[in-house]
């Protein structure tokens, strides 16, 4: 963990309600996620990295609720506090030839990362996404760029299947040994029940701390209590009950 | 000049008055790869009770302006745990002072936690943490009634032949002084104040309350007013010494609640917000001496 | 759609629930050149007593994190005064409703105050706070013992046969609800809560209480979580309605005060950083409503 | 009283510890002091105009806590909310021919706004400040510039007569009709103590709203309790308890 300040270098609207935040500073980070102060608010928001290289840090994010629509409004160049190298991320290790990501609204984000990780692995990479609506889309190119098969499905069928994620699922021939999945916890149980395993899922708990030594964030699990932000977000499949 | 940042806690020597407070630093353990653990004066361990609990339900944390809300419920791994492995653990890295945090539901819990903390050789301090709902009295918490507190204090005091006992106060009182000094006279070593307040946030789009557990317990720099006033009243109305707690965020916030009475300062949600806050509060210390021109902490305690 | 402000409180319509609180609107007039009044939905006026009082010495006002705190001291030019100047000035300009604040030190002088109160014709709701030092009882505050506040409240409900009777509950006690329903079993007609936290704050540098009454009144958005939680606690205990008071800063605010429990919402301290604060709560009122599908703030009163 | 956003034109440092700050937005003001809200900070701060003209306000501020370190720290650019038009000032007209200002420290500032005033009215001014020391010194060019007299006193001698104010004006021959005076609760009481009457000081007080509605700030004078708020800051000598 290392809290270091950051500059904004890019703040920008990509997609309905949804920005795409460039930092510069200190990078490549590690960790699944980081811990962002926004100037007004007590807590930190967590955001997972979406990428991040040599002196700088990719977040998208969505302006649900008043901090969010506070970043939403600062300048370039505003210095951010931040917390980097949280969280136990997705194990990229544990696909041996094909993986098979399931995303719903921003859980793109940090699937994009394990897409390019998995990808530089030699691995063949199939990228499901579901979004609401088409203007909600987010790194469309990106992902079909880098994936070897790449699926959409919007509710209103206004791009890709007609539907929920798990409906393109249930559309594609899959092939791989390992999923990941990322997003709404409706969206993830879907997945979770429609696939067969292994596979793992990355979970959002309100967070207080961040970094493991709070206890706000304590998820009961096969294995007992955990801690969203230091033993997860990501956990096994099988260690989740529902 | 060096600016001497030690205090003397019943007879303990600190090397600075920073603790983080219980709950807000797991069990130190935790962060035992971030920073240099030796630099704290102290530190309050997690609160402990004689089970394991996983504590409540999810959402346990809500935000409000300049602090935050928390029902953790006292996920803890119990006592047993916290003397065989967990202080151990942490006295082979640490060698500031250790406190113990109990919790209880009942009288009888308080005393077997407490003894079992008093056989612990890596623990310096006893920190009986009054404010859980009595189960025997009918829910309200042994914090809120002197008599309770009281009874709780002497119980503990009886088994605690080796360490110093603190008592933890709950500001959810219509009057500190009266249960700090039941405390005392039931022989408290020691007084750490304060724990949260009750406080509760409504999540208007859900038309829910945020927190599942409903209410939870509010801290942080919004309450250091409240707090100071309750240390300043207790500091000068008892003899033993006082952990001031509530709100502290910086060096001046230390010196403020030393002054008003405190002979050691506790930093609670603060480290939520910023991990690294002990650390950066103690290397903050010696300039804002300077600055008022104090040479030794120890001689600002209780002085206004 | 139109959206539906209005609230009704013990038969009193009221356009909107946005109330100034007692002590941060003067009465009223001092503010009548720099905004429309008659867009608010009440006004409690500044806090009077049997004589004309000057209130503590300076400094009087102390800052905080996401709050201050004040030791104004009650300075009023008495009861009399209220009743035959202010009232029938602001009254000749402003048509909501108008709220007398009652203090007294003894119960003999709540008892005047309020039954000149009700006489004046004027003055829609009398609010009687309780939070005053009780010089025959030993300096404790009325509003800290619930038999003390029944005692009050039992006194004024006798002579006010006219109007509305609020009393306004102190927050500094153990248990709220006690203290609330013993004023609803004694006859009030409604509750306010909640009143000033007791706080301190220290000037480090001079070694000296900001205030030059040592302690004060600590308010602001800081305590809105704790204040929250007892309009809930309140709310669900008694049958009578509540203005609910403290740190509600925003529309977003007194939703979540009307969702806990509250009929109406005093605005304190943030008039104090902002004069406009109450006019501007008004005016996000609609579409906060808009966002949050609300189209009659009276459906969510209590809904969670 | 109205409530306005402004920006920072100008934030330097002018002498030891004491900041210009030029803000742009509505003007000229009107009233005596503003209310200034300092992000971060729960109360506005109160600082007296010390010069004002079409679409700028000009305030001099020594960083004495945290809200005033706070504001030195702000850039250009700035957006701040502003209350205006507050506070009863120096009354000009009071004055029949000659004035006398007498200031200590940045009580200098309403003083020079005070000087513009009376010189546009025609009249005599005669101005002493006293400082600590020679690197404490405002705003001398701009008084040396539009007074008739002029004189500096500074505790440690470096500039002008050394000592109190209240020294360089025993120095002095003064003709004047009516005084002036602002700055330290100590020099004023000397200086009203020293000087013929008739004559105003300008006070200050902890402030809680600064604009007469909370009580905060009420003074016990001869006349009874006045707000310094609203019925002052400037006050009557002769009104004034000590
Ligand atoms: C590991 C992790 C990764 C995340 N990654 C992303 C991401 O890449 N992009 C993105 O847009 N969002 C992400 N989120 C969700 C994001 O943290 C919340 O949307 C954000 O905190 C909301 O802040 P707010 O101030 O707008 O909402 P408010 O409701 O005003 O916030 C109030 C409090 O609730 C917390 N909170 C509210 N919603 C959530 C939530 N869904 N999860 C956790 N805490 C919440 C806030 O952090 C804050 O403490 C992630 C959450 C977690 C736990
Ligand atoms: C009518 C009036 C005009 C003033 N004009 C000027 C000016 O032109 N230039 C200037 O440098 N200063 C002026 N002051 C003093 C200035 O308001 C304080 O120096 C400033 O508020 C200190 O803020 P702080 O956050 O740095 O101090 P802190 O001590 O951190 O502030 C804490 C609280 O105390 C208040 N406070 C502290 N000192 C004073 C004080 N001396 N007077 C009133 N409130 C105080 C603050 O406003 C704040 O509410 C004036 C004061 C008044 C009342
Ligand atoms: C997340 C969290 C967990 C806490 N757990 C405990 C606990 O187990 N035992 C205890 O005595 N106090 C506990 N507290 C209270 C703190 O130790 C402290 O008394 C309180 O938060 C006030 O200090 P603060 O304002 O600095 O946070 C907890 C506080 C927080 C925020
Ligand atoms: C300056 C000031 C003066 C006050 N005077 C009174 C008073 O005369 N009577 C009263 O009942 N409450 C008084 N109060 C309390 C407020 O009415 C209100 O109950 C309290 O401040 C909590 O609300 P807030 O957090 O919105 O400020 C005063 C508060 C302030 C800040
Ligand atoms: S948020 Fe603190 S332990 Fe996870
Ligand atoms: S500061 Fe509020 S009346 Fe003067």
């Amino acid at each position: 963990m290392k809290k270091q300040n950051y500059t904004i270098a890019q703040n920008r609207l990509v997609a309905a309600d949804t920005y795409k935040l460039v930092l510069s500073g200190p990078g490549p980070v590690n960790g699944e996620f980081v811990h962002l102060d926004i100037p007004g608010y007590y807590l930190r928001r967590p955001f997972s990295v979406c990428d991040s290289c040599e002196g700088s840090l990719t977040l998208l994010y969505k302006t649900v609720g008043e901090g969010t629509k506070a970043l939403a409004k600062l300048p370039e160049g505003t210095s951010l506090s931040v917390l980097t190298g949280l969280g136990k991320g997705f194990d990229a290790k544990a696909c041996k030839a094909g993986a098979l990501l399931v995303g719903g609204g921003l859980g793109a984000a940090p699937l994009y990362l394990l897409a390019k990780e998995l990808k530089a692995q030699g691995k063949r990479v199939t990228a499901v996404m579901g979004f609401n609506k088409a203007d909600e889309i987010v790194l469309r190119e990106e992902f079909e760029a880098l994936c070897d098969t790449f699926a959409l499905a919007t509710l209103d069928g206004s791009v890709g299947t007609k539907g929920f994620v798990t409906d393109a699922l249930k559309a594609l021939q899959l092939e791989y040994d390992y999923f990941y999945t990322c997003g709404p916890m409706v969206m993830m149980k879907a997945v979770c029940g429609l696939l067969e395993g292994p596979g793992e899922a990355s979970l959002e708990e309100r967070m207080g701390c961040g970094a493991g030594f709070c206890y706000g964030c304590s998820l009961q699990t096969t294995q007992g209590p955990r801690r969203v932000c230091k033993d997860g977000p990501v956990f096994k499949m099988e260690d989740l009950i529902w | 000049m060096v600016k001497d940042l030690s205090v003397e806690l019943c007879e303990l020597q600190l090397k600075n008055p920073v603790v983080p407070a219980s709950g807000t630093f797991g069990f130190g353990l935790e962060l035992a790869d971030e920073m240099d653990l030796n630099v704290l004066g102290g530190i309050s361990l997690k609160g402990s009770t004689r089970e394991a609990r996983y504590g409540n339900p999810t959402p346990r944390i809500a935000e409000a302006s300049c602090g935050m809300l928390n029902a953790v419920g006292l996920q803890n791994p119990g006592i047993d745990v916290l003397v065989n492995e967990k202080v151990p653990a942490l006295r082979k890295i640490y060698s500031g002072a250790i406190i113990a945090n109990i919790s209880g539901f009942s009288v009888e819990e308080y005393r077997e936690c407490c003894a079992k903390a008093d056989a612990c050789p890596g623990i310096d301090i006893i920190e009986v943490n009054i404010s859980c709902p009595n189960v025997h009295g009918g829910g309200l918490a042994f914090g809120t009634s002197a008599q309770a507190a009281a009874q709780v204090t002497a119980t503990v005091r009886e088994v605690c032949h080796n360490k110093p006992v603190f008592i933890k106060l709950s500001p959810n009182v219509t009057d500190i002084v009266e249960i700090a000094r039941a405390c005392e006279d039931a022989g408290a070593d020691g007084l750490t104040l304060v724990n949260t307040f009750l406080g509760m946030r409504i999540d208007i789009a859900r038309r829910k309350p945020v927190l599942a557990n409903t209410t939870g317990g509010f801290s942080g720099a919004a309450i250091f007013p409240i707090a100071l006033r309750m240390v300043y009243q207790v500091a000068h109305a008892c003899h033993i010494p006082v952990m001031g707690c509530g709100g502290v965020t910086s060096a001046r916030d230390v010196v403020e609640m030393m002054m008003a009475g405190a002979t050691a300062v506790q930093v609670g949600a603060e480290n939520l917000r910023n991990p690294f806050a002990c650390p950066e509060i103690i290397g903050q210390l010696p300039s804002v001496m300077e600055e008022l021109h104090i040479d030794s902490l120890k001689e600002i305690i209780g002085t206004v």
